[in-house]
């Protein structure tokens, strides 16, 4: 047991599954030799080598090409976007290609690979290196979509990412790399598609992902105070969806909030909440409550982003009027 | 190479016709020479027999369009048969072959037999893909055919990593990727070609350059006249153009491409000049092209072509007859075969989203 | 007055907005000379010539990139992408460019181009090309999502995109391209962000889109002659959303049923659900219903595929089940 | 063209070093014959000028990082100064600068004043986009700066719009995009720079190849030497490389550029050779960069060269002296003008999504 970086997490996580299984490579921009834009593969081309550990030219469809290949025949590998912004440079790679092949071919495709990406803003980058686009990809079928909120998470939704035989993409929040907790040692290895409930409060359930977890909890410890009591559901995985978890919660607490990074139209807690006003509307006390980004860009001065992004605040404000 | 040179290091443009026009583009005679070219009679006999499984599925399944049997759309490679013959036969059985959506003749060359082929055409449940993928995505992992793709480029980046995994496996595999002209002006051609070439992957890049997008010339958005070969010098690899409607030119070339590849050289590209009889898919007469071009290279279809050089050589009219009719026959059973399979089950819809076979996102 | 399709209306369109306004042009693969691969810009190239009908290389980057470059300079473009599907391999022009280039430059930018596409299925066209992608494109921040179902709206809400002075992606739907109306002659001109109720009932309010919209019309009338009177909403663009409209015919009907072709996940009606359950919560009388295809990719057989996308048997079962 | 010819017909690729290692590559040597170059003297007062412009203002904002008031990422033009200001003098007043996110530099050399772009780097409201683009999207429509871009490639598409549109317009302007060495490799680039051929654009591709992307050398990555001229073979357009540390040499050919661009001839690729000065952004200390190589191109820096060549053609010290003195002065007003401005208002958050100047997207 030690402290551990998100970032740290990143490399153990992928240095744990590259131990453990030869036909797992890494491949990316400035991945290898540099260790990666945020650091967070250092260590890997020096205990992998370089056959393993590949340096690529910035041609991001070639990069996914090149991991989808792979694995259709025999290799698992791990693919870094570097921001999750340039999806949209490859995104023909992962939702007409890699999301498909298994579906159109009927099965004779296999595609057991990981995408992962640096997501997410509150980092002053501007509007095209800070975008939450974990809905883009959760409106895709046939991929997999999992964002950790902590460091433990990280390493071991990427083992499970890896293992899984079907596509992941892995979205990092680049606002938590700097974030620490104790981690065990050993392996770790965690299920895709569970939730984990972050804390239990019978008054109502906040559904939270990635950088906006911390802050539901900031929120709810805020509303605990007040003596509004929050269960905060941390979802870790977008595909597949705990709706069991949030469902049962619902049942209990009788109202719906989700906290969302991503502009509010068409995020994954409209899902959610469509989910719950339909299956769980008589379970409902009162209106479901989205908190997302606003449908706009990203600005990129430090005091117009922190508007722009859900705070721990604006959560707690937007409960506690919801509630009066 | 620095200073301020003002010397033009590459050729200006050549003027190009205007919107909608074009200078017809005429085949090349074809080269008898190759009568004597080295390459044993059996296999000469197999690029025949290809050729005509190629040419005789298209025209069936241009029969069964006509007759509406297949919904959707679908595009022939009636003309075009030469070269995925000649890989066909050039290729090992575990190499791997990447497609466009003009892929039937890919999928057949590779092994595949015609019934499941025809079935998926008709959308039958005993199609190659369940009737789930359709024309436009015929794929047979287990004959080294690993798809059929419908959007332009993806899959010259797709190869580059099947031939990236016989390299980390050391396996001596080989991945060719077939595609048109006009996808070489579309960025993942670019990026797949440099990316090869960087990582010296055996990829062999295969433009069959029938002259046409769908229905635009493609002499009009492309500046250079051979627009996959004249790209080679880009990435510092070896390209050729030859003539596609030639099996034995085409798989002298491929032969040698994939010893080429398979032996660590590296990735090339080559183009074959062809046709094809028809429109670009089911719904296009075709009209835009030059009724004398036309003519030309109808003159100079592969087949009759390949079955005269066979009598030239010694060949007897009789074998060739048998081969012709015993690939008629296996159309004919497997068309049979596939009309009386029936529709996929409703269930279909719902299997193969996940390697568990099921579809669930949420629990 | 004379009836035109769909098909003809497009070219309509376009021909009203180029005579109009000498610096609309309109490029794309195989549009001019061959007059579009659906034959729905036919006749364009020979009223305008070849400098404003451009035959384009399979470069759908470019294209965009030159609709983009030229609009900010005063062009006002017209650029086909020729099935939506192909969005992902320029997504990056939409989303991160054209989406974003008036917000970053606070104002300085102007993007006044049209998009416009062939989308949707039950076409048997298979997994890459028949795709519902409005989803994504309501998604994005910045660019204005029009969706029209019928002839005349094709023509009017065509003009109504060319002379906004904001980006529109322009979704035409491919199975609607056949179909006709009566269509007045002379100038047609609608507004962006207007819904037009197509019925109305009181028992429950279905709002649809593009090809869900005849569909919901049919299943109303299946139900009216079982006693189920339903109000039904032609959104026809997603951003903007006319919200208003929804919300004032739930507030009659207290039932909302949207009808999506898009797969389930994240959905343009996931948002119109989330919006009414929070802003219509106390006005609802029973759970929101969202009939989509469900998640998963597009089977190319036409019985799979009949199965796949909501059909008008399907909504009416669906709403009698849940008004029952 | 056609026939089984095995002839390559370009050359195989070379052997590049392993992973991670790289060959360093040294700076040609000055070129003092330029000293007799065709430029005006005033031009070359301007040329100097501009690149004091730009070296003041990124070593201000480098400052201005380490004293923590640029928030977010930053990448600095420092040693690559000649190519910007040879373009800023080149340019009409109306022509198009199309950048990256490394485009301090190319904004200044438009005319933009420092104060917005310095105010912009601060996150204040009197930035050049009011704080909400930041350092990665300078943009100064006015100045015919039409934009710095962050997503590698893109600017290339759109700056063909842009000469495009003067065309349309037979304005007679032309559109220039910057881009690095890495950015070659993207698919985008590809499409650009055939599109620009296929219609005769009036759009300059000037590749600043400073021999690294992020962190990686470009020969690790590219197959061939010249990774933007070694390809204009592949479109059929004229391209040329050039010391990019000397900006008479680069301007020779961007007047040259300009001119057969603006006269109908179409687009070029100018590809200039320099080095930053410094790591790829804030954070990077460049330390994958070899010693000697770093050490080679500080003393090849373009600032002092440029100095010293005036001085050979008869400028006095104390004319240069002046401009910098003056430049300065500017600089420094508008460091402490961009101090003093306010953050921007919270209202800003929600305006300039639409024309309409708002950001509503439902009623
Ligand atoms: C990215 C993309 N753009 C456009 C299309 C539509 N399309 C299908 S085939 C085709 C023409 C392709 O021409 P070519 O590459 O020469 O191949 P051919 O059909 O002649 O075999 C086009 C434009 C597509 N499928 N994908
Ligand atoms: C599509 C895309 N991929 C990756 C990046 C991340 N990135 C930013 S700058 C850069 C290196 C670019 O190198 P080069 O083109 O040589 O320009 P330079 O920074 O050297 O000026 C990379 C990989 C990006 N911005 N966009
Ligand atoms: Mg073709
Ligand atoms: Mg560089």
């Amino acid at each position: 047991m030690a402290q551990l970086t998100y970032r740290e997490a990143v490399s153990r996580g992928i240095a744990q599954e590259m131990r453990r299984d030869p036909s797992v490579v890494f491949l990316g921009e400035d991945v290898a030799g540099a260790g990666g834009v945020f650091k967070t593969t250092t260590g890997l081309l020096d205990e992998f080598g370089p056959v393993r550990v590949v340096d690529t030219p910035i041609s991001e469809q070639a990069i996914l090409g090149a991991a989808m290949g792979a694995a259709m025949t025999g290799i698992r590998p791990i693919a870094e976007i570097m921001f999750s912004d340039f999806f949209a440079v490859c995104w023909d790679m992962v939702v007409n290609e890699i999301a498909k092949a298994r579906y159109m071919t009927d099965g004779q495709v296999d595609c057991p690979l990981v995408i992962r990406t640096g997501n997410g803003g509150s980092v002053r980058f501007g509007a095209q290196h800070s975008q939450s686009v974990e809905n883009w990809a959760m409106a895709v079928p046939g991929i997999k979509v999992v964002a950790p909120a902590t460091a433990h998470d990280v390493v071991g939704l990427m083992a499970a990412a890896v293992r899984d035989p079907d596509p992941v993409l892995f979205f990092e929040h680049k606002a938590l790399y700097a974030t620490k907790e104790d981690v065990a040692d050993g392996e770790i290895l965690e299920e895709l598609g569970r939730a984990r409930v972050r804390r239990e409060g019978s008054d109502c359930t906040i559904v939270a992902l990635a950088l906006m977890v911390p802050r539901a909890l900031e929120a709810a410890e805020q509303l605990a105070s007040e003596g509004i009591d929050c269960t905060v559901i941390d979802l870790r995985s977008l595909i597949p969806l705990d709706t069991t978890t949030i469902l049962d919660s619902v049942q209990t607490t009788s109202r719906l909030f989700t906290v969302e990074e991503n502009p509010q139209a068409c995020g994954w807690g409209a899902e959610v909440a469509s989910i719950v006003a339909n299956e769980a509307f008589w379970d409902l006390d009162g209106p479901v409550v989205r908190i997302t980004t606003p449908h706009l860009p990203l600005p990129a001065s430090d005091v117009l982003e922190d508007l722009a992004i859900p705070s721990a605040e604006r959560i707690a404000d937007t409960i506690r009027k919801a509630l009066d | 190479m620095s200073g301020p040179s003002t010397d033009v290091d590459s050729p200006a443009p050549t003027a190009r016709p205007g919107y909608g026009q074009h200078d017809p583009i005429y085949p090349e005679p074809f080269d008898d020479s190759l009568d004597h070219a080295d390459i044993p009679i059996e296999t000469r006999l197999e690029l025949y027999r290809k050729q005509q499984e190629i040419r005789q599925l298209e025209q069936r399944l241009y029969d069964l369009f006509v007759q509406n049997l297949v919904k959707g759309t679908s595009h022939l490679a009636l003309g075009m048969e030469a070269s995925g013959a000649a890989f066909g036969v050039a290729l090992n059985s575990d190499d791997y072959s990447f497609a466009t959506y003009r892929g039937h003749g890919h999928t057949i060359a590779r092994g595949v037999p015609p019934e499941p082929i025809i079935a998926e055409m008709l959308g039958r449940s005993t199609g190659l893909l369940g009737g789930k993928g359709g024309s436009m995505h015929l794929t047979s992992v287990e004959h080294g055919m690993m798809g059929s793709y419908a959007i332009i480029g993806a899959h010259l980046c797709i190869a580059n990593g099947a031939a990236w995994s016989a390299k980390l496996r050391d396996s001596g595999q080989v991945a060719v990727a077939f595609f048109g002209d006009g996808a070489t002006n579309i960025g993942a051609f670019h990026e797949a070609v440099n990316y090869a070439a960087v990582y010296e992957l055996p990829t062999i890049f295969v433009c069959e350059n029938n002259l046409y997008m769908e229905y635009t010339s493609i002499g009009q958005v492309t500046p250079v006249a051979n627009p996959a070969a004249d790209r080679a010098s880009a990435y510092g690899i070896p390209s050729t153009t030859v003539d596609g409607n030639d099996a034995d030119a085409v798989y002298l070339l491929a032969r040698e491409a994939i010893e080429h590849a398979r032996s660590g050289g590296g990735p090339s590209i080559i183009e074959t000049k062809t046709y094809r009889h028809g429109g670009h898919s089911r719904a296009d007469p075709g009209t835009y092209r030059p009724d004398d071009e036309l003519e030309a290279w109808m003159a100079h279809d592969p087949i009759p072509m390949y079955h005269q050089r066979l009598l030239r050589i010694g060949v007897g009219e009789r074998e060739l007859t048998e081969i012709e009719t015993s690939v008629a026959a296996a159309i004919d059973a497997a068309t049979e075969a596939a009309k009386s399979a029936p529709p996929p089950d409703a269930d279909a819809l719902w299997t193969n989203v996940w390697a568990d076979g099921g579809w669930q996102w949420r629990n």
